[in-house]
């Protein structure tokens, strides 16, 4: 596959075509669904699309207008991108666990006139929208379970709308290629919401020639062929999904799969076997922290056995991969080791096949990184964005540096400014945030920099490393540089803490909320016969609170060792008597933390940490599982922390 | 709960003056009632009124020693249950009775057998018309997996699955007969609120995407009031009351039947 | 551990109901067969004599009363018989019609024992339980019987012993005493893979399905639809057939010739032993259990020797016997699942290493 | 041809009535020793729920043992009592080694591992006491004598009074001992045996040994009449049809089964016997149970199975 695409495939739509003529036998889209995955190929796609695309137009879908797209990873939802570019509407996806109410103000903020749902739930959403003042003007939906007594007049099957679209297409024969033929590679293709840590959404607008560019130089940059499995599993409305399960597909022409429900990915992902696969860093955590847990139970044997390999793998692994030299000895133990762990560990977890793996979005821990790759696994890291159409550095494979993101991707261009934030330019470059003027003035320069938001360098040898979000990034009242994030990304690297909040811009010192993580935590008291009745129970434990202790005691060694940031060592902390949830909004639907919401929300804590007390009061507002509000109490500890002087590793040196 | 049950038909099934007894004992005296096309008609009553009965009276597994059954117009002669099933009849069981050695997915292929024309020599060589008819059936009971949320169980052995669960696989092992007439003998039992209210919910949908009509014995009279169209009391082998869930509920008789005064 | 299951997805029900479904289970199944062609080369005359025909013929027979017993629920103690019945009309058959190829007159004496089970399979219908066991025995008695008495079926020689005359198969010698061990293990083997084959065509389809729903809970079955008659008695037939095929191989193929003594009650139960030691309801396990029930003895008989020790013949006999009782009796106990089951809790942990769940 | 099957035979019987009385009665006989072999079996399946196909191997097992001890010159009365010692010793092992561990498997492992044991008793046997073929006289009497022109022989009438007063025996300690009770109870319910107070194992033990005795008992009666040789064993397969005939849990029934059967095989026997050449009695008492069972499927004495769903 070249990088270069001929001119006139600068749509996806026409992309599409050309798939279904070079490639229309082999498959383009699967989804498991009644027992087996139900194939398509790139001429049944085209056909589909098509259908579709004359359906919509035939309801009064017209250039220009938005349609949402609201629901799991389904073909179906896959194609309404490319039918409703096909006649040059703008796809605009949403998040599908988003309330009625955020998907509002996207809503009207877009302008959307059409929606293309998944089920009855997503429905049930969109009806109460509409119900506000005539949003929406038509409503399609893929699933009609439990819909028959529905008779709203602007409800349409997914079925529906493709034979109409038929007869559509029958009665005005060349409606469609004509169509397909309008869009170039300037128009928008698509509009995607950033959550955004504070303040509304802004909608992204991509256009063709950014996502085409980009999703080329990615395959180009990795040799992605044809054979390609890939699993489309994470939200259509992030701009990785779109790249790779679309974007790349309809380029390389490989096969997206999608899960059965998001209930059954994990087992989805063991049949699949993909060979390329992305995942941000909580998926890869969470996986080893199973791995950890399950191997825990295994009989003594076995565990002996795997802890030896696993130490193996640690020694040579890394570098087996990276085709470094590595003595011959080293060299038939991992040959052993693959035969009886590394090899079933990627059998079980479906990785035998990947070939290329990538996390992004946040930093994920040295350890978690150095065990997928010694076991065999090409994990690798990207920094990208949305404004970037996703690329702006990636690891090359042998070059992997494991606290870094790697070397500018192709066509990209980085500068920092005076501050150390890093700002990127390349062909992904985002044509504008929708109807703000302001925001996109305030994010890209007129000759196309985009300012990233992120503090970071590159090292010599040339890779970015990231340090933290730009504009947390602060100082201690003694002066000493304090990076929240990356004291955050230090904690969590620890498999029994889930989330930190670190504390310290203009304070005295540094300060942390802890969330524990309820599965390790949990499996932890399981076997050692510890008894709670409760999340806030166990995380009040004292031996848990005392192996927390220790952690961040770690973690101070660390900051100690770091000239800059030695500093601002952890002195105080707490162990929250809640996990914190993206429904109360102290997380981003992307589960990042909302730092100053959170500060907010818990200021009391906060105050504490930072007085004489040892133990503090609190009663939290919180929502349910089911939906319900409730109020929870707790007495909290808050706890000192050792922190370690600096001075002597570099007194030793001079 | 009841929208759209205007589609309510004619008779599909009437009993007139059904009589059953073991040796001495009356199961069930002078009971008549008729089930209408797609209503869902619950039968409750006190232990050992004779509702289980009923329902075998209707599948053929017992046979009454009086009494007429008319089923789809016709007077029913003595049938075996296996003739019963084959007129469009299926039910789930009380107390679960499901092939415990084989997988959901293969419980519910049993209820396709009837479907199945092939003979066993095709099958021997498992090849062309063979196999096109196991791989139709096939999607039909993944269909209706689908439909009943069992699909992370298809392959369990049901013999290690929860109750609620296997009291689901058994309800889809009816259902993949593509019944006319549906028969559940207590479907709730032992289930806990969340599994009730899927079961009703699964009852309901069975009642309005296949139209199919349903007769079931329940005990929670909170779940006969909200899902049924019409209710039959029976007490002691005898029919004391029949009509719409809100008549039933003021009927003196069912009260003391309930409370046991007027024995 | 050996497996490598990730990708191996299914996109028809065709693929997700073969009868290997995984690739490496293909490829042991395919060196397995291979391996087992090749045989011939390696063993000796006693070994193919006395262990590997018996083992594979055993293994037939044992596959067809677990149809019966282990997928219907039949318990059978008439085995013997219905072999008998294959035995003695293969050697009426191709005495008095010599030109039909014998593997041919192999499937006729099959459909003969087959019609003999059918009627014996007649009482199932009412009867169940042990009270059919005890019945099934009639047909073990009645059948050594009437071959016996009636010297048509053994077209009254004297001695009413039945003999393997020669027969050929594109030239070759395949039976009779002129026929070589190897060419009757071939012959053998060829039988039992095609009909272990079809076997399991069988029980993972429809017809499978009748007889486990059955087998498991017959009211329940017939309340469904299943015709409780019809599928018992298809067992009954299916099963005597497999029998039936598997007596003619006996005297054709392994004894060359027989009375009905070789067909007696000691080996019904023998044949039980194996459906129930190798697993009710696994043709793999019919296998395993032929080969357990077919190797103890052996290894019973040599062990003395191997490790020096003799001892007076009788002596030797009798503690072989008890031996293989206790053996027995132990492997009910420890896994009364057989030994399918282990076999599949063995292949559960390897998918699942390193992993213990 | 139909002639000879059907309506000869009747006129031979009464043509020749004393003839056919003799017949009739040494049919009788037989079927007690019939049914003496079905009561073990009997005994073992009403309280254990074990199908014991071994019941047979323990009647050559405790003729053996008897056989075996007199032929070292232990007297009669001793060796008796350490024969009955010696089956309750195998009956506590028994339960020790395999039915402990079977507990809740299905009848036909049951079945199965009983067949297994058959073989270990019969291995353990022949090893134990040698397998050539032995004669058994505990003394008792053989003379023939006449009674109203009918032939008997002291011994068969022996041979039924013992069986007479076994089963009379029995009878009393299953209606009036605690034992005997809580055996019944077990039959029917195992929990409710268990608030009987008696532990399943105790009951186990007891219902193994009352069989061992009971095997005994058939052992000397079949062993005097016939030597005491491994065929003795065979004569279980004898007692599965007075089983299916009289019901597997039936006392009674193996009793009133085993006349039947013993009269049933002994007049078919010599008036039909020659006529399909002889050797019936291989098959005959299982078509003739089979025959029974097709109308009667509970037995005689079994009840009647309601199914309920």
């Amino acid at each position: 596959m070249s990088s270069a695409t001929p001119e006139n495939l600068d749509t996806f739509p026409k992309l599409c075509a050309d798939q279904a003529a070079k490639n229309g036998g082999r498959p383009a889209i699967r989804e498991k669904n009644f027992g087996i995955w139900q194939t398509w190929t790139w001429a049944q796609v085209a056909a589909e699309v098509r259908a579709l695309a004359c359906g919509l137009a035939a309801l009064g879908l017209k250039r220009g207008d938005k349609i949402a797209i609201v629901g799991d990873n389904r073909p179906r939802l896959y194609w309404t991108m490319t039918a409703a570019q096909a006649i040059g509407a703008i796809p605009v996806p949403l998040y599908q666990d988003s309330a009625a109410k955020e998907m509002t103000f996207v809503i009207d903020h877009a302008e959307v006139r059409f929606a293309m749902v998944e089920d009855q739930e997503q429905v049930d959403k969109m009806i109460e929208i509409r119900s506000g003042d005539g949003r929406l003007d038509q409503v399609i939906y893929d699933d009609a379970r439990g819909m028959r007594h529905y008779n709203h007049d602007f409800l349409h099957s997914f079925d529906d709308v493709q034979a109409a679209g038929r007869e559509f297409d029958t009665a005005n024969a060349g409606f469609y290629e004509a169509e397909v033929a309008k869009g170039t590679g300037t128009d928008t293709a698509i509009i995607l919401y950033t959550s955004g840590t504070t303040g509304q959404p802004k909608g992204v607008v991509l256009s063709f020639d950014n996502l085409v560019r980009s999703a080329a130089n990615g395959i180009a940059f990795d040799n992605l062929c044809l054979d390609e499995e890939v699993l489309a599993y994470l939200p259509m409305a992030w701009v990785g999904d779109h790249l790779f399960s679309f974007g790349q597909s309809y380029l390389a022409g490989f096969c997206v799969s999608c899960p059965e429900s998001s209930d059954t990915v994990l087992h989805d992902l063991r049949e699949l076997g993909p060979t390329y696969f992305f995942a941000p860093p909580r998926i890869f955590e969470n996986i080893l922290t199973t791995v950890m847990i399950r191997m825990e139970d295994a009989g003594w044997v076995k565990r002996r056995m795997f802890h030896y390999f696993m130490s193996v793998a640690k020694r040579c692994g890394s570098d087996i991969l990276d085709r470094k030299p590595v003595p011959l000895a080293n060299r038939l133990l991992y040959a052993i080791g693959d035969l009886l762990v590394y090899g079933p560990l990627r059998n079980t977890l479906g990785f035998s096949r990947v070939r290329l793996a990538y996390t992004a979005g946040e930093a994920i821990g040295p350890e978690i990184f150095a065990f997928y790759r010694s076991t065999g696994i090409n994990l690798k890291q990207l920094y990208g964005s949305t404004e970037a159409s996703v690329y702006i550095t990636m690891q090359p494979d042998g070059e992997i540096l494991p606290d870094t993101v790697g070397r500018p991707a192709p066509e990209v261009e980085i500068k920092f400014t005076d501050s150390g934030e890093v700002m990127f330019r390349s062909p992904g470059v985002f044509v504008e945030y929708y109807k703000s003027a302001e925001a996109t003035a305030a994010t890209k320069t007129n000759d196309g920099w985009v300012h990233t938001g992120d503090a970071g360098y590159l090292n010599e040898q040339g890779h970015l490393k990231i340090i933290d979000r730009a504009k947390d990034v602060g100082r201690l009242n003694n002066g000493a540089l304090f990076a929240p994030k990356y004291i955050e990304n230090k904690l969590k690297f620890f498999p029994e803490i889930k989330e930190a909040v670190a504390y310290g811009d203009q304070r005295d010192y540094c300060a942390v909320f802890v969330n524990i993580d309820l599965a390790a935590v949990g499996s932890w008291a399981e076997r050692n016969n510890v008894a709670y009745a409760s999340y806030q129970e166990l995380a009040a434990h004292p031996q848990v609170l005392a192996s927390i202790t220790r952690h961040i005691e770690a973690v101070n060694r660390d900051l100690s060792e770091d000239e800059k940031l030695a500093g601002s060592q952890i002195e105080r902390f707490l162990v929250l008597h809640k996990e914190l949830d993206a429904d109360d909004g102290e997380l981003t639907r992307t589960r990042k933390v909302r730092r100053s919401f959170v500060a907010d929300k818990y200021d009391s804590l906060v105050e504490a940490l930072y007085s004489k007390l040892d133990h503090t009061h609190v009663e939290t507002e919180m929502t349910f599982e089911d939906g319900r509000k409730g109020v929870i109490a707790a007495d909290l500890q808050i706890l000192s922390a050792k922190t370690i002087s600096s001075a002597p590793p570099l007194k030793a040196a001079s | 709960m009841t929208q759209a049950r205007e589609r309510i038909g004619d008779t599909l099934l009437a009993l007139e003056n059904v009589n059953l007894a073991f040796g001495g004992v009356r199961a069930l005296s002078d009971v008549s009632f008729e089930i209408r096309e797609h209503e869902i008609l619950a039968i409750i009553g006190p232990n050992g009124a004779g509702k289980s009965s009923m329902l075998n009276v209707i599948n053929g597994f017992y046979h009454p020693q009086e009494g007429a059954i008319t089923y789809k117009g016709k007077k029913r002669k003595q049938m075996r249950p296996h003739e019963a099933a084959a007129t469009g009849i299926a039910r789930t069981f009380q107390n679960i009775a499901l092939f415990r050695g084989m997988s959901t997915l293969d419980n519910i292929m049993t209820g396709r057998l009837l479907k199945m024309r092939r003979n066993f020599l095709w099958q021997a060589l498992y090849w062309g018309p063979a196999v096109r008819e196991e791989m139709e059936h096939r999607e039909a009971a993944e269909r209706i997996i689908d439909f009943l949320e069992i699909q992370s169980i298809r392959k369990t052995p049901v013999g290690r699955l929860p109750y609620g669960l296997q009291k689901r696989v058994e309800l889809g092992r009816a259902l993949a007969a593509e019944p006319d007439l549906l028969l559940l003998d207590e479907p709730m039992a032992g289930m806990n609120v969340e599994e009730k209210e899927d079961m009703c919910r699964f009852i309901l949908d069975v009642s309005d995407e296949f139209g199919t009509t349903i007769a079931l014995i329940e005990h929670d009279m909170g779940v006969v009031m909200d899902i049924s169209d019409r209710v039959v009391v029976l007490d002691y082998g005898r029919k004391i009351a029949d009509g719409t869930p809100d008549e039933v509920r003021g009927n003196a008789a069912v009260i003391d039947a309930y409370l046991g005064v007027s024995h | 551990m050996i497996y490598r299951e990730a990708g191996q997805f299914k996109t028809s029900y065709a693929g997700d109901q073969r009868v290997f479904p995984i690739l490496q289970d293909r490829w042991c199944v395919a060196a397995a067969i291979l391996f087992a062609y090749a045989i011939p080369l390696l063993a000796n005359e006693y070994w193919l004599q006395a262990v590997l025909i018996p083992f594979l013929i055993f293994a037939l027979a044992a596959i067809g009363l677990n149809l019966l017993t282990g997928y219907c629920g039949q318990v059978s103690l008439g085995t013997g018989g219905f072999m008998a019945v294959g035995g003695y009309m293969t050697y009426k058959i191709t005495t008095n019609i010599p030109d039909i190829n014998i593997i041919v007159v192999f499937l006729i004496a099959g459909l003969c024992a087959a019609l003999v089970g059918l009627v014996f399979g007649l009482p199932s219908l009412r009867i169940k339980g042990f009270y059919l066991a005890v019945a099934t025995l009639a047909a073990q008695f009645f059948i050594g019987w009437i071959l016996n008495k009636v010297g048509w079926f053994y077209n009254y020689n004297a001695s009413g012993t039945i003999t393997a005359p020669p027969r050929e198969m594109f030239g070759i010698v395949v039976t009779g005493p002129h026929a070589s061990a190897e060419v009757r293990y071939l012959v053998a083997l060829s039988l039992v893979i095609v009909f272990a084959l079809v076997a399991k065509n069988l029980v993972r389809g429809k017809v499978g399905r009748a007889w486990m729903a059955i087998r498991d809970k017959d009211i329940a079955a017939e309340i469904i639809g299943i015709r409780p008659l019809q599928t018992k008695l298809l067992a009954f037939t299916i099963s005597s057939f497999y029998c039936g095929v598997a007596g003619a191989m006996t005297v054709f193929l392994w004894l060359g010739s027989a009375e009905t003594e070789a067909f007696d009650i000691f080996l019904s139960f023998n044949i039980l032993f194996m459906v129930i030691i190798g697993g009710l309801g696994s043709i793999l396990g019919s296998f395993l259990g032929a080969a357990f029930i077919t190797l103890v003895p052996v290894f019973l008989t040599n062990a003395p020797l191997m490790i020096g020790l003799s001892m007076p013949i009788d002596m030797q006999k009798h503690i072989e016997v008890m031996l293989f009782g206790s053996l027995i009796i132990f492997f009910l106990i420890v896994e009364p699942n057989g030994l399918a089951r282990l076999w599949q809790i063995t292949k559960e942990k390897l998918r699942l290493w390193p992993f213990p769940y | 041809m139909l002639y000879n099957f059907l309506i000869a035979p009747f006129l031979d019987m009464a043509g020749s009535p004393v003839f056919f009385a003799e017949v009739v009665i040494s049919g009788l006989l037989t079927g007690v020793m019939y049914s003496l072999v079905a009561l073990g079996f009997v005994l073992i399946f009403k309280a254990s729920g074990v199908f014991n196909f071994a019941q047979g191997v323990m009647v050559l097992f405790a003729a053996l043992t008897l056989v075996g001890l007199m032929e070292r010159g232990v007297p009669v009365w001793l060796a008796l009592i350490l024969t009955v010692a010696v089956m309750t010793a195998l009956a506590f092992a028994i339960e020790r080694i395999m039915l402990r561990h079977l507990v809740n498997q299905e009848g036909i492992i049951l079945f199965m591992a009983t067949i297994g044991l058959s073989y270990v008793l019969q291995g353990l046997g022949e090893t134990l006491w040698g397998s050539n073929v032995k004669r058994l006289d505990v003394g008792i009497p053989n003379a023939s004598f006449e009674i109203g022109g009918i032939l008997l022989n002291e011994f068969d009438l022996f041979a039924a009074a013992s069986g007479a007063v076994l089963v009379t025996v029995l009878a009393v300690f299953f209606h009036y001992t605690r034992i005997g009770r809580a055996l019944r109870a077990v039959a029917d319910d195992h929990q409710a045996a268990l608030s009987v107070g008696i532990p399943l194992k105790h009951i186990w033990i007891i219902v193994w040994s009352v069989a061992g005795v009971v095997g005994l008992v058939a052992g000397i009666m079949w062993g005097a009449k016939s030597g005491v040789q491994f065929s003795l064993s065979l004569i279980a397969l004898k007692a599965l049809p007075v089983l299916i005939l009289g019901g597997f849990t039936s006392v009674p029934g193996a009793i009133v089964g085993g006349l039947i059967i013993g009269v049933g095989e002994k007049v078919a026997e010599i008036y039909w016997g020659p006529l399909v050449g002889g050797a019936i009695e291989t098959w005959f008492a299982y078509m003739l149970a089979l025959a029974f069972l097709v109308f009667r499927p509970q037995g005689l004495f079994g009840e009647r199975i309601i199914e309920r769903v």
